[in-house]
């Protein structure tokens, strides 16, 4: 698997790989272009662009309201396809698409499918598709080479962590506690405990998300994970300070190391 | 049995990963009180010590003389305690949730009506309650407000999206995908990731099995039509599950026509082509929803109809031609209530005006030995601040006046 | 059987001479629909196809459970067709009128209640309905007016005098005096000029009759002892009446406290001293008056309680003691209000509130194993501009104020 | 009976006799004592004075307001019984207390009519207590010299008023149409009838009023009727015009007769 291979590799040379997020068309396209650029060249391994959805259920606060704010502002599927291919023929690291799957449901499955390898986009989060709902669009997309990135959840059986597993592709995003997005997450006794299972369950990279915001929650996952991810904490950065504090932000997050 | 997850090709259940087990758990609990005949029972006595069950067919005389066709009964679910149908669906839910053992019961609502159940209920039986309402919802329904903050309940304003009823089903689930070890959300209507949709419609098909009863000890046999409004299908369902094997009773579903279905401005989902097939909110159902799947803003002057989606069981049944669907524009809905005072001394809620309207186009063209039953699904009283606003009067704004300025010394 | 005129001391009939001959054949028609089991089982029918009866008998586990005596039941008459026990005699009046052939119905309402189950009432059976209201309850009351409006009925406000609820009956006695032929007075409550204390108890008596079933068949014997509130007395007498000849139950009625006893401001004739026999409104019972007998000004939170007089049947069994008397303030009202909901999910009326209050006090003190019946004579969404007023909610007064801000435009 | 014998020698000179009413206390005593006068001195043969009550459920608005204003201003029935005695020494026409019955009760049944026979009160009106209610006080009355006036209404039956008659004395009562005080009655065939089932009802003299106005009325009453009542139009008078208006308005009621 294509973003699988990519992972592993980048991960071979550091302590830690660093995922980040953006919603796409929030606060603009322009800015979009701008963060990517500044992520990128401050040494981030891979990020999810959401296309945003109306009814973002598994999302905080921050999320959903770039969401409804982008969707306010007429920013369209297409817009966001075009957009995904832009990045991936500018940039190399992989890119994902997050999304709920009424988007994709609605543009036609196929031809999501499609367009997506097209671009060159190498994985799909989507958090209210479960395998029992999307295993047929799941292999749809493992054909294309497109990784269908499974979420674990401190909820999460170790039966059903397997399970899930057997579904997925590129890396498993564990959620780090309970919840929507946004909020912080104490990564305690009962996280190293939970990360472990995960571990137990499948053979898979193991990206961590849900409230990680700054340096210390990075470390705390080194040796436990292979990737940390950052959401709403970006979003915040970018609407109090704009796009130039990005690059600054990646590089604390990463402590002090610069792009490859 | 076990539990159905799609209808045809309707409902689902797209949930978080974080809620699944939550999901197996509710699916269990639910299956155990559905094989369980007991449960039943305890719910049957429940309803009719602390609500009105069996609550009464109403002949209405003076509109089928009016109508000088069919012989008009109404289903009297205004009568239940808290005055709508959705008492059946919460006070179930609470019974189930006592067997789960949770303590703490959340819920969206839209009109109030629902979160005002909920509350009761939390309150009847001990738990702790939150309702999500829309910021929008919770300024126009301040009296529902008011008594759920009064039976215990913290009501939480959204105030997200178009901050209505779509929101604070998201919102809910938020609260539920970090609060679900000890809380049970307790949607209100036969939507959302199964096994709500049967379960709701489940608990409220004790509306359609006193309705048979009774049409037939006052009629002497089977309607020949039921109406029931729709908004997420819970009351509709739960009338006409009873009659779906009968041939000759035809059940009609009556949507939100709001401004008229060409104007855009409506919440018909199953009537008129603005619809289309979607997947949010946990279900897949036909959604009010643009091309590019994001959900459009809805329109009724009856805030309980006022929703982008329906049940994936109307949707089944839609497709399948078993209900036929049909719309009533908000000002055929002011009209109908307006003749439903004046001649039986009963208001509907503005929900419920939506199958009156359709039954009374519909009467006057069958026989005077059929009988039609209209499910009245709640009271209107409810809503004398949408009503009397719909009316103009101006000695209603008089009072409203005057009590401001009492308020703003 | 033939009317009671008289109750001990107290009754008979003060009329005009314009009045003696339609009080001759109201009586008649009394006495035979009274005499006629056919009649009776005409108004259960009715009463179980057109209102919720027979209203269930709730059983108050948590109200139990937290004053840790007798087992507390609630007999819901909130439950009843237009929200109070008011729907019992108006709807047996009704039938009545419909068997003197006479086409009009006027009625004299304080809080609105009666108002509305007359115009409800009227509505049904097509007949023309007037409702005299004080100038004063009409601006208090809106809501009931708005539905009394819309049911058809034409709304008086009576100007003179205090501009409330005996000025609403003097000015409904006027109307009478002058259109007897095809009018009848629909009297609210076990109060006025025989036959109308002893006829309103006898429609009332169901309740009595169905919670002693009730109680036998959920507790196993009779209550130990039944709370009623009094207005005029006919809740309270609907409900004890069936239980006068029960050595083991003691009956409680409640009167309005108002702010206490003895700041005079309040409507107490059976308890305190500040009421005397007297003759008003057409019968001679315990009015508040002054010492020259002009009848004086009442106060209770609770506009149903807010009345001068009491009827002639409870003063005779309160000078019997065969009923027990105590008084509740409005601040106690509330708190007992408040606590009913938190622990239920039951809105009282203020009115029926007093009631709980006594039992609430009274409950601690009796063993485990009785149990008390509470008759919730009506439901307390009626009066949400006067409890969320009491509370002094803010963000009741802010959705006041937005909403006026709207009509002022 | 002295009321009796003094209404058939007063009528035994006129076509038809005139009682007045006032309230008392309304709008003053000192008022009440200068409309008396007037009408003593423009030839009114009789009056009733109404001693207010709270609910007067028989009066009409302008009655019904007059009896609550005095209240409100505070007459007490101690001011009422002294002013009827001063009345009764004052002039010699007959005086009549009008009133409901609670204020009689109140007062002391026996008490009230001890003091009203010492003031010289002729009679007394109570439109809400039929003979059912009231046959002992009527009786102690009648001992007293006092004559319980009876009232008919166009409603009540031969029988009735054949019964009613034997409680009565002085003069009976018959009010022109149903209703309450005030509004005008059309003195039609009707009425005709109706006066005609009075007359045959009993031997006692017949007073008309109930909505009498004017010197029309008056006239229409000539010949089946021993007296005409004016109420409220006095009251509507004082009102707007005083009581030096009344003695005009007492003269053109009786076609110009001056007093005796
Ligand atoms: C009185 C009433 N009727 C109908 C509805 C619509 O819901 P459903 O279609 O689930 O019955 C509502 C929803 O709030 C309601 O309050
Ligand atoms: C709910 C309710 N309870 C009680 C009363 C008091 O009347 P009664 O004593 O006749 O029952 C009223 C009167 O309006 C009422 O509305």
């Amino acid at each position: 698997m294509q973003l699988e291979q990519a992972i592993r590799s980048k991960k071979a040379g550091k302590e830690i790989l660093l995922m980040t997020h953006i919603v796409l068309g929030y606060p603009s396209f322009d800015t979009n272009r701008e963060v990517i650029r500044e992520m990128v060249e401050n040494g981030v391994d891979c990020i999810e662009m959401q296309i945003p959805f109306s009814e973002p259920m598994a999302d905080g606060p921050v999320i959903l309201k770039a969401n409804q704010d982008s969707i306010a502002s007429g920013t369209t599927i297409r817009e966001c396809l075009d957009f995904g291919a832009e990045m991936c023929a500018t940039y190399e690291i992989p890119f994902l698409y997050m999304t709920y799957f009424n988007v994709i449901f609605k543009y036609g499955e196929e031809r999501f499918l499609d367009k997506a390898r097209d671009a060159g986009i190498q994985g799909l989060i989507l958090p209210d598709l479960p395998p029992e709902e999307g295993a047929p669009f799941m292999a749809a997309a493992r054909q294309r080479g497109l990784a269908p990135i499974m979420i674990f959840s401190p909820t999460s059986t170790d039966a059903r962590m397997r399970s899930l597993a057997d579904f997925g592709g590129g890396f498993v995003y564990c959620t780090a506690r309970k919840g929507v997005t946004g909020r912080h997450s104490s990564l305690d006794a009962d996280f190293a405990n939970y990360l472990n299972r995960c571990r137990q369950a499948t053979d898979l990279p193991l990206a961590v998300g849900f409230g990680i915001q700054n340096r210390a929650d990075i470390e705390a996952l080194i040796g436990v994970a292979d990737m940390g991810v950052v959401g709403s904490q970006t979003i915040k950065l970018v609407d109090e300070q704009g796009s130039a504090a990005v690059g600054r932000f990646i590089r604390e997050l990463l402590g002090g190391r610069r792009s490859h | 049995m076990h539990t159905r997850k799609y209808f045809g090709t309707w409902g689902g259940s797209f949930i978080p990963e974080a809620l699944h087990e939550t999901f197996q758990q509710l699916d269990a609990a639910y299956q155990q009180i559905r094989n369980d005949p007991a449960f039943w029972e305890e719910y049957l006595h429940l309803m009719s010590t602390y609500s009105c069950r069996p609550t009464p067919l109403t002949y209405a005389e003076n509109l089928s003389k009016h109508f000088g066709g069919a012989q008009i009964y109404i289903k009297r679910e205004d009568l239940n305690h808290t005055g709508a149908h959705k008492a059946n669906n919460v006070m179930g839910q609470g019974l189930l949730v006592k067997r789960m053992g949770k303590t703490r019961v959340i819920a969206e609502t839209g009109a109030g009506q629902h979160g005002l159940a909920t509350a009761t209920m939390a309150a009847k039986f001990g738990f702790d309650c939150a309702v999500y309402m829309g910021e929008e919802d919770v300024l126009r329904q301040r009296p529902n407000v008011f008594w759920m903050e009064k039976m215990g309940a913290t009501v939480i304003p959204v105030k997200d999206g178009s901050k209505t009823l779509k929101d604070a089903i998201n919102e809910a689930f938020r609260d539920w995908v970090t609060n679900m070890d000890t809380t049970h959300y307790v949607f209100g209507t036969a939507c959302g990731p199964a096994p709500f949709p049967e379960m709701v419609s489940w608990l409220q098909s004790i509306i359609g099995k006193e309705a048979a009863e009774q049409i037939l000890a006052q009629h002497g046999r089977l309607p020949r039509r039921i109406y029931a409004c729709v908004g997420g299908g819970s009351n509709s369902l739960g009338i006409f599950q009873r009659f779906l094997d009968e041939d000759e009773t035809e059940l009609v579903g009556v949507e939100a026509g709001g401004l008229g279905l060409e104007s855009g401005l409506h919440a018909a989902r199953l009537v008129g082509g603005d619809a289309s097939p979607g997947i949010a909110q946990g279900y897949k159902t036909m959604f009010l929803q643009n091309s590019d799947g994001q959900m459009r803003d809805t329109h009724s002057v009856s805030a309980g109809l006022d929703y982008i989606g329906v049940s994936p069981i109307l949707a089944d049944l839609w497709e399948k031609k078993a209900v036929r669907f049909e719309a009533a524009t908000d000002s055929e809905v002011i009209e109908a209530l307006d003749l439903t005072m004046k001649k039986e001394g009963i208001i509907p809620a503005l929900e419920s005006a939506h199958a009156f309207v359709q039954a009374f186009k519909e009467a006057p063209d069958l026989a005077r030995d059929d009988a039609v039953i209209i499910n009245m699904s709640g009271r209107g009283d409810k809503d004398i601040f949408t009503i009397a606003h719909a009316y103009g009067d101006p000695s209603w704004q008089q009072f409203i006046i005057s009590r401001a300025r009492q308020y703003e010394k």
